[in-house]
């Protein structure tokens, strides 16, 4: 069947084109070339006068895992019975901080994104992960594996193990485990809170393995780049949170030894310690180690106000912010040998000097990195903000009047403190579809996705535009998926099954020999029983794979 | 322009003012076990706290109060409190609360006021009791219990404090000194007997009437030489020629009628008194109306009477 | 068809309780396995059980029907019910998600028979959180083990042995690892502290044990200015524990909610976690609660990632709704509110389904004569692949089918049910 | 009725003012096959800020949901949830309530003239804080867990209550006027209980002091007596004889008033 989305305006950076009108041509789940003119076309979509983009692809968003699902069942009295808003205007709106996976995958597509990656899925809790976002409607997704804070590597890192083994080793849990990349969060630190370690930085030593996050963040990228994995190192860096972090940042950045490396949720980790309160914006020094090294790239998690939780597997700095919960509870776990979680409720307050400040730190690292393809659009969600707030974040980059206006209801101080009100930059409508298509679709490596070029999966979002790019953005006139029309109107008229990316990877099954005892010596769960097959992934968990 | 003076009772009224300025107000209701430690209680936190000028903030008691009209059913008495701020009175409260009352056997302290801006009563001392005190809300009333070595001393969180006056005043011209303090004793006992004011001086009476400035720099106000017997002679005197002793009864009260009401009583209780025919006459004390907006004219008050 | 060949499986998932053990050795001739790896009362029970299962035949009345008129009389029960109340699911992954999707379409009622216990738990986590781990974790770090509750050995036999704590002198640890337990003393574990060298035993009245609890606390707590809190038991034992922890490096404490659930019993766990929040002040301690059945760790989790809400969830007026208490099945059947009971079991061999007045759809793996419509279904992780999760709410196995059984899954015949629905 | 009816909407459709033909139409779920209020209900009268529910019965679940402002009278008994989250106003049951009556009660009034079931005044599902103002008289018994986590306001029960009144009760005043109760404040950070017959109490978890005269009972009294005469009169006929203080197992200072 053939469909042709006519007279669109285009903006597909990755193939070069900024608000061109053309016409798109759909033949079942994938955009082809304009076909000969005596082919019959069954579908005519009108898009004339509207904005043309891929689906959006969230680089960075915790929508499944063991995590989350604390968080829900931690937050779940805040929101109504759905019945009783009814007679309320706005009861579309998801008022849940960690929507369950059904709301997740509805108001990701209602916002355009068809593409979504949890960032932090720990190996024992790999099958948990994927049996949440298989459970995710209209939403492909894929995940990153936790690695750096395990026994196993660390103890291969601690013994000096050579690089083969270490490779080996990463490729085969990236197998396991069914991810597409490898993260590290507080390389070591989660570690090392279980030995009682308070705090640890880039070149402090582990109190038990004695070495340093700097050291396996230097191994980790060789591995990753050995192995061939299309996206860096997914780094959360050490001391998130900490006013003076950036020194760890920048620190970290050089542990990668000039080997490409990605900052997950930088705006945490660009704190300064100047002014009268201790607490200042680094990101002037971040912003010129990433424009100055093209090998760098950051998502911002980016910090709305407003009531949510944070989660992550950083149980080291969720313990140190624990009295700052609001409501006043959190949970914590140490998983498995090999990281750990923390769920802490927080509300970031407006006239709240610190959170007023962390969103301008926000503000400033999108507008002060120069290069689009080395930031992607995150909140780091739910722990900056929810994802449903994305339009309005959108809004805040392309509409400097707008982010003026907001700026004079934050905490005087934190703008004084900033130097956002001098920063002109607007975002383009192209620069905006580089942050949330074309420039994750590339670092993670997926040629299909991400662009509207021929041979791309058929993933399209119409926008309408309008005055307020919050509104255009927060409802999409249609979503198209694999193509299949999903979204009509805000409306969902289609829920299909996700699936699931990963990365095909090769590595000396020699590995297996040594795992399998270290399994059955140091851990509860058999070696055999541990690694998830493509025939579970499709059959039992229900999410087919794909790979790159 | 002249009038024909006024005489009550023969004594000679004289055409002036008492000039009066604005202050802010609390009350407060202290009780205890019986009457004795009631009135130590009372007698300390209204201690010291004569004039504002070097005390912050005046103080007396208004009425003493039966058990059925206090909160906890034990005697008690309404004390009021003047000062020229809120803040000075806020400061001064918390003060005499913690040092006084706190301290006071058996003691237990309420608000006397329900409407106004809220004054820190229970809220500013609470912290005595080490993370022990015990909040409790009744209604719309929140009290404090702290724990103290005879047991809890219980506390109303806040009480209010509404804009008043300070400074009402009449003179006793007397022949002599004991028929002036004969006078001022009725005077005083009558003034008492109205609501909403105190009359903060020693007895109620003070003899130490003050002009503004001094010879010496640093002195504000000094003696009152025109009222003063011994300088005749020596200064222009306001006195007549047999008057040997003056005595000043200042008021503060909740508002305008209550001053007028107790400096009209007073005047009145102090020509009808015994003794009063030694009193030559009365009158009042004033800055020629610089100092506050409210003047008392002695005339219209005993017109009224 | 059953394939009579004898067939050896290793590494295989017991379903039996909630440690999901995953070392066992199996010999599986047709129904029939044959463990030859463990000694665990339970596994050889639950295995002993299915092997020894006779072909079961849908019954609609209590009489022999097909699958299919089985399957026409529960939509029939269905669509006339009013309130329909979905409950037992002792079954996996799949089952739990098919179910749910009929619960909602139904707005009915769901809660997972042994939830009540897990419910403190899972309360105290919605209200105050909490700081837990899991078992290799102990296994690895922990060189103290405090077990609230003595029956701990009995409900969950291999726990000690999974947690490497038969043997108290392992190299790894710098010292000797140690075991306090805190409850009524009982015989299975006086056999176990047998075999170990260090361990101390604080006896009382399990429902005193949040006092004990308290008692450790007020000894470690920072405002020793405070008085001591009184107590009716000797001192000298808690006195050791108390000095045994200040010198522990990672304290993990152990319980079952099922022991626990006396009335105010979520007042022990509120203990806990006070006593392990004081321990993380300096140093290392974590909770470790265990839950008996898989079957309540996995539904809670499916339907929490689900719905935003642990069990049970009520649909009945529209969207999901949790209340612990109120939604419970047994309060529901104890009001009659509910006018169809559908259970749905799997894993329920050593349970009794509730007597109850209302009408019965009976989904298990056991006969039951007197359900209105009973279909057998077959058991998970025995006779059809599944998912479930361990005790630690983190890990979840992926059962693997034993034997070539045609029986159908709870999953598959809800989803029968379901399909009649949806069209 | 056999099964039970979901009232929470009776708040929207006053909050509303729609006609009372309007208020009929309304659905009283979101499920496909909903009740109208209608089919249950006739409303009458115009009166938004008086409403009576007449020939109640225990099924009617959550009726003064989230009530603000004026009176709702219940006719019969009510169900669970009644008055859950009540804000303010007077919700009036002529007969017994449900489980979980008045949970997360914050602000107005609650009375129940015959008994109350288990959690009466508790905290919702996740809330780390039960009842926040208000008050509820019981002039019946009441079951279990009465005030759990109870931040202020004050319940009274003229009857029997079940075990563990004032659960983790955080600061309040509970009134327990009937039999011995059980376990009462376990748990107790801070907060008021005063039973009218000594109740069994764990004693390592209270500490029990002499009680003589004590000047916030007797604020107490008179607060009382503007409140209700029959429990003023109890409380005026005897004044505390023994006070405990606890639960010390969490270092609480609550205080038990045993008359």
């Amino acid at each position: 069947m053939l469909t042709v989305i006519k007279g669109g305006t285009i903006y597909d950076p990755a193939n070069g084109i900024n608000g061109e009108v053309r016409d798109l041509y759909i033949d079942s789940d994938r955009l082809v070339p304009c076909p000969a003119t005596d082919q019959h076309i069954d579908h005519v979509i009108d898009a004339h006068g509207m904005i043309v983009m891929a689906g959006g692809i969230d680089i960075h968003s915790h929508i499944g895992g063991g995590k989350a699902n604390i968080a829900r069942m931690m937050m779940a009295n805040y929101f109504e019975p759905e019945h009783l808003n009814e007679l309320d205007a706005d009861h579309s709106v998801c008022k849940h901080a960690v929507p369950s996976t059904l709301i997740t995958g509805k108001e990701y597509a209602r916002l355009g994104y068809t593409l979504c990656f949890e960032p932090a899925v720990v190996p024992s809790n790999a099958r948990q992960a994927h049996l949440e976002m298989a459970d995710t409607p209209l939403l492909d997704t894929g995940g990153y594996l936790v690695l750096g804070n395990d026994d196993y590597f660390l103890k291969l890192l601690a013994e000096k193990a050579d690089a083969q083994k270490l490779r080996d080793y990463v490729a085969w849990m990236l197998d396991a485990t069914q991810c597409i990349a490898i993260k590290a969060v507080n390389p070591g630190g989660i570690s090392a809170f279980k030995f009682n370690q308070r705090k640890l930085d880039v070149d402090e030593p582990h109190s038990h393995f004695g070495i340093t996050p700097g050291q396996i963040v230097r191994s980790l990228t060789t591995a990753i780049s050995d192995i061939g994995l299309s996206h860096p190192l997914h780094t959360h860096c050490s001391n998130l949170g900490i006013p003076g972090n950036f020194g760890s940042t920048l620190s970290t950045i050089n542990a990668a030894d000039g080997k490409p490396i990605h900052l997950a949720h930088v705006q945490f980790h660009s704190y300064g310690t100047e002014g009268k309160r201790k607490f200042s914006s680094a990101t002037l020094e971040i912003a010129q180690a990433v424009n100055s090294d093209s090998s760098v790239s950051v998502d911002v998690g980016h910090v709305m106000f407003g009531q949510t939780v944070t989660i992550s597997a950083d149980t080291m700095a969720q313990f140190r912010t624990k009295d700052l919960a609001s409501p006043n509870k959190s949970t914590f776990m140490d998983i498995e040998c090999e990281a750990g979680c923390g769920v802490v409720p927080f509300k970031y307050r407006s006239k709240n000097f610190v959170n007023a400040l962390q969103w301008a730190i926000g503000l400033e690292l999108f507008l002060t990195i120069d290069n689009p393809w080395q930031v992607f659009l995150t909140t780091d969600h739910p722990n900056g903000a929810s994802f449903t707030t994305y339009p309005h974040l959108i809004r805040l980059l392309m509409d400097r009047s707008f982010r003026n206006d907001m700026l004079s209801t934050i905490h005087r101080g934190a703008v004084e403190m900033s130097t956002i009100k001098d920063i002109s930059r607007e975002y383009s409508l192209y620069e905006i579809a580089v942050l949330t298509r074309a420039g994750p679709a590339r670092s993670l490596g997926l040629k299909d996705r991400g662009h509207l070029g021929a041979g791309a999966v058929a993933d399209v979002v119409l926008y309408r535009p309008a005055e307020n790019w919050d509104t255009v953005f927060r409802h999409p006139v249609l979503v198209i998926k694999g193509g299949q029309t999903v979204v009509r109107n805000g409306e969902i008229i289609h829920m299909p099954r996700g699936r699931t990316l990963r990365q095909g990877v090769d590595f000396d099954s020699g590995i297996e020999k040594e795992l399998k005892p270290h399994f059955e010596m140091y851990r509860t769960t058999r070696f055999s029983n541990f690694k998830i097959s493509d025939d579970e992934m499709s059959n039992a968990i229900g999410s087919d794979v794909v790979y790159y | 322009m002249s009038h024909p003076n006024i005489t009550l009772n023969g004594i000679l009224i004289r055409k002036t003012f008492a000039e009066a300025f604005p202050m802010k107000a609390t009350r407060i209701v202290v009780t205890a076990r019986n009457t004795v430690w009631l009135k130590h209680a009372v007698n300390s936190v209204t201690g010291f706290a004569t004039s504002v000028i070097a005390c912050k903030v005046e103080a007396g008691v208004e009425r003493w109060l039966k058990p059925s009209q206090t909160p906890d059913g034990r005697e008690g008495a309404a004390i009021l409190f003047f000062a020229m701020s809120g803040d000075q009175l806020e400061a001064q409260l918390r003060d005499r609360v913690g040092q006084c009352l706190l301290t006071s056997p058996t003691s237990a302290v309420f608000s006397g006021m329900d409407e106004g801006k809220p004054v820190a009563l229970g809220r500013a001392i609470r912290y005595f009791g080490d993370g022990y005190q015990i909040s409790k809300k009744l209604g719309n009333k929140r009290y404090w219990r702290i724990p103290v070595m005879d047991g809890e001393f219980v506390c109303e969180d806040v009480t209010h404090r509404i804009d008043a006056i300070g400074g009402g005043n009449f003179l006793i011209v007397a022949k002599d000194i004991d028929s002036a303090l004969s006078v001022a004793e009725s005077a005083v006992a009558a003034i008492n007997k109205v609501a909403s004011v105190i009359t903060p001086f020693p007895g109620g009476v003070v003899r130490s009437g003050s002009k503004v400035g001094s010879k010496y720099r640093r002195l504000i106000a000094s003696t009152n030489d025109a009222y003063c017997p011994t300088l005749r002679g020596l200064v222009p005197t306001n006195l007549p020629d047999d008057a040997n002793a003056v005595l000043e009864i200042v008021i503060d009260g909740l508002n305008e009628s209550a001053v007028g009401d107790a400096m009209r009583d007073g005047i009145v209780a102090a020509c009808l008194g015994e003794r009063s025919e030694r009193i030559l006459e009365i009158t009042a004390s004033n800055f020629g109306g610089k100092l506050g907006p409210y003047h008392f004219h002695l005339h219209s008050l005993i017109d009224c009477a | 068809m059953t394939d009579q060949k004898m067939y050896r499986f290793l590494d295989v998932v017991c379903p039996f309780c909630g440690l999901l053990c995953d070392d066992l050795s199996l010999q599986v001739e047709g129904n029939s396995f044959q463990i030859d790896s463990s000694d665990c009362p339970l596994s050889k029970a639950g295995f002993l059980e299915a092997s020894t299962r006779t072909a079961l035949k849908p019954r609609v009345n209590g009489k022999f029907v097909t699958r299919k008129t089985a399957i026409q009389a529960a939509v029939n029960l269905i669509s006339n019910a009013k309130l329909p109340l979905v409950t037992g699911l002792m079954t996996d992954v799949a089952g739990i998600r098919t179910a749910l999707n009929l619960v909602e379409y139904l707005h009915a009622t769901i809660d997972q028979y042994s939830n009540r216990s897990f419910g403190i738990n899972a309360s105290h986590i919605q209200t105050n959180g909490g700081y837990f781990t899991t078992l290799s974790e102990t296994r690895n770090r922990a060189d103290m083990l405090v077990l609230i509750g003595s029956q701990i050995p009995k409900i969950f036999p291999r726990l000690i042995e999974i947690l490497d704590f038969s043997k108290t002198d392992n190299p790894r640890f710098k010292r000797p690892r140690k075991i306090t337990v805190i409850g009524e003393p009982c015989e299975e574990f006086a056999t176990i502290l047998e075999k170990i060298d260090v361990s101390v035993t604080i006896e009382c009245d399990l429902q005193q044990s949040g006092h004990v609890i308290s008692v450790i606390q007020n000894q470690l707590g920072k405002r020793k200015d405070r008085a001591p809190i009184t107590h009716s038991f000797p001192i000298s034992a808690i006195q050791s524990l108390v000095q045994d922890l200040e010198q522990s490096d990672y304290t993990v404490f152990v319980w079952a909610a099922e022991e626990i659930s006396f009335p105010l019993g979520d007042l022990v766990v509120d203990s806990i976690f006070r006593l392990i929040d004081v321990i993380n002040q300096s140093r290392r301690a974590a909770g470790l609660m265990l839950t008996t059945t898989p079957s309540t760790t996995t539904a809670n989790a499916v339907s929490t990632w689900r719905y935003g809400k642990p069990l049970p969830l009520s649909f009945r007026s529209g969207g999901p709704e949790h209340h612990p208490d109120y939604y419970a099945w047994d309060s529901i059947i104890n009001r009659g509110d509910t006018d169809l009971v559908i259970w749905v079991g799997g894993l329920d061999q050593s349970i009794e389904m509730p007597d109850c007045s209302m009408q019965k759809i009976v989904l298990s793996s056991k006969d039951h004569e007197d359900a209105d419509v009973f279909i057998p279904i077959a058991i998970p992780g025995l006779d059809h692949d599944a998912h479930l999760f361990r005790t630690d709410l983190t890990l979840a196995h992926y059962l693997k089918n034993l034997h070539m059984n045609d029986g159908h899954s709870g999953a598959e015949t809800l989803e029968e049910i379901y399909s009649q629905f949806k069209c | 009725m056999d099964f039970p009816v979901d009232m929470r909407i009776l708040k929207k459709i006053v909050d509303s003012r729609m006609s009372n033909k309007k208020a009929e139409q309304v659905l009283m779920s979101s499920r496909p096959d909903a009740l109208r209020i209608g089919d249950l209900f006739k409303v009458s009268g115009k009166d938004h800020q008086n409403i009576v529910i007449e020939n109640s019965n225990a099924k009617l679940e959550g009726i003064g949901t989230g009530w603000k402002r004026g009176t709702i009278k219940v006719i019969g008994n009510a169900g669970s949830f009644t008055a859950q989250s009540q804000r303010g106003g007077c919700v009036h049951v002529e007969g017994s309530v449900g489980d979980f009556s008045g949970c997360g009660l914050n602000g107005g009034q609650l009375v129940i003239d015959a008994d109350a079931g288990n959690g009466l005044g508790a905290s919702l599902p996740g809330e780390k804080i039960g009842m926040n103002e208000g008050r509820i008289v019981v002039k019946g018994n009441a079951g279990s867990r009465l005030g759990n986590r109870m931040r202020r306001g004050l319940i009274a029960v003229y009857g029997d209550v079940g075990v563990g009144a004032c659960c983790s009760m955080i600061s309040g005043t509970v009134l327990l006027l009937g039999g011995q109760a059980n376990l009462p404040g376990t748990h107790m950070r801070r907060g008021t209980i005063i039973c009218a017959s000594e109740p069994s109490l764990s004693a390592d978890s209270f500490f029990e002091q002499v009680c003589k005269d004590n000047t916030y009972w007797n604020i107490f009294c008179s607060y009382m007596e503007g409140c209700n005469e029959r429990i003023h009169q109890t409380l005026l006929s005897c004044s505390p004889r023994k006070r405990f203080v606890g639960d010390l197992k969490i270092h609480g200072m609550g205080e038990i008033f045993v008359i």
